[in-house]
């Protein structure tokens, strides 16, 4: 049988080799639908042939459910992240993100790489985590607003930006950026994966990628992509 | 089969208000440039609808504005062949001269002979960009030939050809006159070929017929009307108001009109002899006005040019000599 | 190029995009030399509006002009939900992409056919006329000849703008593998993880192969067309 | 339309994009009319890779672009930091956005022009140098006149896609209000988050009324070239 | 200052292969449609690149394909008028005329005498595509002459002219040959235009030179040298091999040869008398070829037209009956 996932375009390395493992399985079809999460929630909405969603942002997941395509039950917190300061210079020295953190400084007139703070989910979750801990202002006018996590990656790997705010698992994967510091996780919400099987969708497969996704095998796979596992 | 313009159109500065018939046989539009003759060929074709006027030919209207019809040019079948020779570049020069038949219908001749009158058998398969200026200006007189048309246009068509492609082409036209009868709007600046085709000259000077039917060319002379008298051994005798007028023909001539240029006529005082091939014609001096000699002769006026030197006083009486036969005029 | 150099979905996608291109230009063709012709030489109310519409999809953001094709033409959408009944399918099929390349290629199709049509001489055109070519045969044996070149450049044009279309098809039609997943969008997924780029690279070079090739081939057939008329 | 019907900071992305699709037009026209020239009449070994070159930004999915171009052009990229001491810097400028429209409308550009030129008489151009006029001279004052109306489309063409232009300007230069964050931007950034639609519209309204301007003025400046020329 | 041309260049079947010289003054370029002119006249302009040859304009090579020599045209200062007008369509009238100027150096005519002389006042405003095909003609000469070339290329400029404009145009290019002394090629299909015109007329023919002054038009005639004798009352009194001939001018003629068409020669058995303006030759018949009689007078041959009718058996004295003044030709 077919089944078909519309996930955030930064899980695809994991979900790759999940895939595999199930297909190789079960025998099933597992077909990877990659995009930002607004795109597919967009597509789902419209009719999209999806059979689960797997997105980025609880935010795009609700509205799924507020048009009544989620059976009901079946979503769930799939997984966490964190949010980090990268640099692309090798030999930054690690930092403690607080309060007292004097990122201007850090930045020296140079920009700070994000994600979108008002629309990706990235962003959102840097823009709050900087504001609760008071540093927003400070950087608010330095911020270089791309549009999606991995192009903040790219301004800094690049050397286009000093700094970026980017996810953990982003940024491990990434040789050339190096890690200053783990922004506190009670700096900003949770950072939640959730998953959903969508209406219409509920043949056996579908059921058996759902389970096979928080299933010890995946979750390990998950946590070699730098992943955390929702709570 | 004839036509008839009337119309009147603006363009800029320049009026247009001209009203002629066209009889069957050529029609020869004579004029300076800039007179309005491609404009009026351009709208009988249907390229340009006047302001206002009304086009017929042989009572199917092409044009009338007050009734509202405008006939477009594919429904014209006016064959026109251009002042430029506006080839179609894509296609080869056999494809060019058969353009017309994809959409032709009727009788005419056929793309052998066409090919073999206009010499164009070793260019049918170039392309218009390799044909020199006369080569081209010919295709275009075949494709417009080949198009069967109803209503022959022709801007100046021989003006890149040399004399003796246009000696030879001459009376190709002239068969195409008598023997199809369709009406041919012929514009050209030589008077001879206008001589020699055209059955009505319509002169038109600033947008107006300054005359028609009158002499055929700008060059002075007079026409005569003639009436056979007698047809043998290839010599015709005709009865002219100026007095009887001997002239070789192949067959007993039909039309009845002479054409005497002054340039041809010689004043005498005494009746020469022995001048080979000439007309002698009894006349008196009547005038001598712009260059030339006005002669009485019987009930008519010939032309002469003003001879240089001393001139004999009007009323003495002279002896016209025609130094070349008159030209035979059609009806 | 050894077959294991670019994975089997990757070689799919390649399939895939030369399929949509080439569909996409053959059947806006005709589409986009009526408009050019209409206009070019026609005059009639709307002129503006139409000439207006025809450029839209190059000023919206590709995503904006594929939300509005999801709107349209999606299983929902106001004109979707009329041609699903007769079978006709555009969300999510690579019919979709088809139509959202050709609606964004459409403007540079139709802007080179028409500079070709103004250059036209009408002289030539009203010569076909007194030889007896109704309208519709002089645009078939005078006209359309004579901007082969400008509708040749019109569709290489628009073939390389399919090739490239990404915004637009993936917000209509999303990105499924071997379904819609085109070029730019199997680019763009291997973009989105870390550590793929040299894969992006690969499919970079393709898609510049085969554009190069589609290139080559309109200036080859442009030149002949010219000696055509040349010599 | 009131003031307040988009906020500062979208009238400030509204400014911008006008100011960046301006001089990305005005800046790249004359090297689009030499570009244009070489294909179209001269001959030179390499002209089918110029020809390439040019078409590249169409081929690629806009993101490449936009990473390609911080490749080249970033403060480290390998012609960036040639540029940045004479003071040339274009990361997270405007400057940046204008290079990044320039180059995605270079094409269209091109191509307009490149059609105009194939069209000159080259019998005119012949004239011109009998009777004394160089080649510069000859193409200044014969071919350029002549092919005004296809520059004129092709200007249109590339402002309306620069207006448009979303993927390869986010990726090169980010998105930063009142100084890279363009209409597209704007527009993106605002269908990134539930609920903001009507907003986009508002601005989508806003890109059509302008390059329905832009297009309305090139066509009646065809017009009045193409009177001159026609009575 | 003088021409030298020499050049061998293939066009697909076409082989042209001509050499010539021409004198200061006008060449004439006469020859059937296809022979080759505009192509040598593209050469000689820079146009067209000949596979072999060598172009010299008084002593500067414009070409010479052995020592790699090929000016660009602009360098060549050739003023072209095209068979085609090509006037500039972007340019108004005026603009047109004056194109030249701005790169032109040298003496040259005034704007506002070229516009007197092809009357062109009334158009300077417009745009060449709302001139009739005379005038744009007209405008395209005016824009040639005015750019101050050192050398005058004409490919049938005068083809789209009406005969009034012509014979208005024809003295001042005489004037323009007499004064300026700048060669000038000329192509022309007229014999009328050639024989007032030119200094040289080479004749081509498939791509060769058939001959190089020789008879100046296809019309038969003669050329006679002649001496001037007398100038008295405007009239010239010469001396020609076939015996004394008058001729009236307006001033002493300095060039010595006289052409006598064979339509002006009438022949008479007896001397005729009282015959205005005609000068009387004796003659002996000598033979009748082609039409043509050939006529012993003096040490000279005159032709004239065949009369009809039967004619006298050679060897028989008559008398040459000349009924217009010859031509005079420039030396
Ligand atoms: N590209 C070509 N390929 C083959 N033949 C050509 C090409 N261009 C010209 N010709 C031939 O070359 C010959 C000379 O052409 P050219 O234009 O010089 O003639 P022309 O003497 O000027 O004739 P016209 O009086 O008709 O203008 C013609 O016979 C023509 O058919
Ligand atoms: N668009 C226009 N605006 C103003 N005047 C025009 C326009 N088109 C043509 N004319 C004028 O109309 C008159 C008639 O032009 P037309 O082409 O009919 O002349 P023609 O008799 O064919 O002359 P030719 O023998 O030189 O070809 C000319 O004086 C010309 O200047
Ligand atoms: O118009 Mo795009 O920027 O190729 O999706
Ligand atoms: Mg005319
Ligand atoms: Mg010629």
């Amino acid at each position: 049988d077919e089944v078909t996932v519309f996930a955030a375009a930064a899980m695809k390395t994991a979900l790759d080799r999940i895939a595999a493992d199930f297909e190789a399985e079960t025998g099933h079809d597992v077909t990877l639908v990659l995009a930002g999460s607004n795109l597919l929630a967009r597509q789902i909405i419209q009719g999209a042939p999806a059979d689960i969603f797997l997105s980025a942002s609880a935010e795009w997941m609700d509205v799924v459910e507020a048009e009544g395509m989620i059976v009901p039950g079946t979503r769930a917190d799939l997984l966490g992240n964190a949010l980090v300061l990268v640099s692309g210079n090798p030999d930054s020295q690690p930092v403690r993100i607080g309060p007292r953190l004097d990122l201007p400084q850090l930045l020296d007139g140079g920009r700070l790489a994000m994600a979108l703070v008002d629309s990706v989910p990235a962003g959102q979750y840097g823009k709050a985590a900087l504001t609760s801990l008071g540093l927003w202002d400070g950087v608010a006018d330095h911020v270089a607003q791309a549009d999606n996590v991995r192009a903040a990656l790219a301004l800094v790997s690049t050397g286009e930006a000093p700094l970026g705010v980017v996810y953990a698992t982003d940024a491990a994967a990434d040789p050339g950026v190096s890690v200053m510091g783990t922004f506190p996780a009670d700096s900003h919400p949770a950072i939640t994966y959730p998953v959903a099987l969508l209406t219409g969708s509920d043949d056996p497969a579908d059921r058996a990628f759902l389970d096979a996704l928080s299933a010890p095998a995946a979750q390990q796979v998950f946590r070699d992509q730098g992943f955390t596992l929702a709570p | 089969m004839s036509l008839s313009v009337s119309i009147a159109h603006s363009l800029g500065a320049f009026r247009l208000d001209v009203a002629f018939q066209a009889p069957p046989g050529v029609t020869a539009l004579f004029g300076p440039s800039g007179a309005g003759k491609t404009t009026v060929v351009n709208a009988v074709a249907g390229l340009l609808t006047p302001d206002a006027g009304r086009i017929e030919v042989d009572g199917t209207i092409l044009l009338d504005r007050r009734a509202g019809i405008d006939l477009p040019p594919h429904r014209r079948r006016a064959g026109y062949v251009f002042q430029d020779a506006r080839l179609f570049p894509h296609l080869s020069v056999r494809q060019n001269l058969l353009y017309g038949r994809w959409f032709g219908r009727g009788d005419g001749p056929g793309l052998a002979e066409i090919v073999d009158l206009l010499g164009l058998g070793a260019l049918l398969s170039r392309r218009p960009a390799a044909l020199s200026g006369g080569e081209a200006q010919r295709v275009a007189l075949g494709r417009a030939l080949l198009s069967r048309p109803r209503l022959l246009l022709m801007d100046e068509p021989m003006a890149a050809l040399d004399r003796a492609r246009r000696s030879e082409i001459l009376p190709w036209f002239e068969r195409l006159r008598d023997v199809t009868r369709i009406p041919i709007l012929y514009v050209s600046h030589s008077a001879e070929e206008v001589a020699r085709l055209a059955t009505t000259v319509v002169h038109l000077d600033r947008g107006r017929v300054a005359a028609q039917n009158l002499p055929l060319d700008k060059a002075p002379g007079v026409t005569l009307r003639a009436t056979l008298r007698d047809y043998r051994a290839n010599v015709a005798h005709l009865d002219t108001p100026a007095g009887p007028i001997s002239i070789s023909a192949h067959a007993p001539p039909l039309a009845l009109r002479l054409r005497i240029d002054a340039a041809t006529v010689l004043v005498a005082l005494s009746p020469p002899e022995g001048l080979l091939g000439t007309t002698v014609i009894p006349a008196v001096i009547e005038d001598v006005r712009n260059d030339l000699l006005h002669l009485r002769a019987g009930q008519a006026l010939l032309l002469a040019r003003r001879p240089p030197g001393p001139l004999p006083a009007t009323g003495t009486a002279v002896h016209a000599v025609l130094t070349a036969p008159p030209r035979i005029l059609p009806e | 190029m050894p077959p294991d150099w670019l994975s089997p979905e990757e070689w799919q996608a390649v399939a895939l995009s030369l399929k949509v291109s080439g569909w996409a230009v053959l059947c806006s063709l005709p589409l986009g030399v009526l408009t050019a012709h209409a206009l070019a030489r026609w005059r009639f109310p709307g002129r503006q509006a139409l000439n207006m519409l025809v450029h839209l999809p190059l000023i919206l953001p590709p995503v904006v002009t594929g939300y509005l094709l999801l709107l349209a033409f999606g299983r929902q959408g106001a004109i979707g939900q009329w041609l699903e009944p007769l079978g006709v399918v555009f969300a999510f099929r690579w019919t979709g992409a088809a139509l959202a390349a050709a609606v964004m290629a459409f403007p540079l199709m139709v802007r080179a056919i028409r500079l070709s049509i103004e250059a036209v001489d009408p002289r030539l055109e009203q010569a076909a006329a007194t030889l007896g070519a109704s309208r519709p045969w002089v645009f078939l044996t005078v006209t359309l000849p004579l901007i082969l070149p400008g509708v040749l450049a019109g569709s290489v044009l628009a073939f390389a703008k399919a090739m490239g279309e990404f915004g637009a098809t993936i917000t209509f039609v999303s990105n499924i593998p071997g379904q819609t997943q085109t070029l730019p969008s199997a680019i763009y997924t291997r973009l989105q993880v870390p550590g793929a780029e040299a894969q992006a690279g690969r499919l970079v070079l393709v898609a510049i192969g085969v554009s190069m090739a589609a290139l080559l081939l309109s200036e080859w057939l442009a030149r002949a067309a010219a000696r055509r008329v040349g010599a």
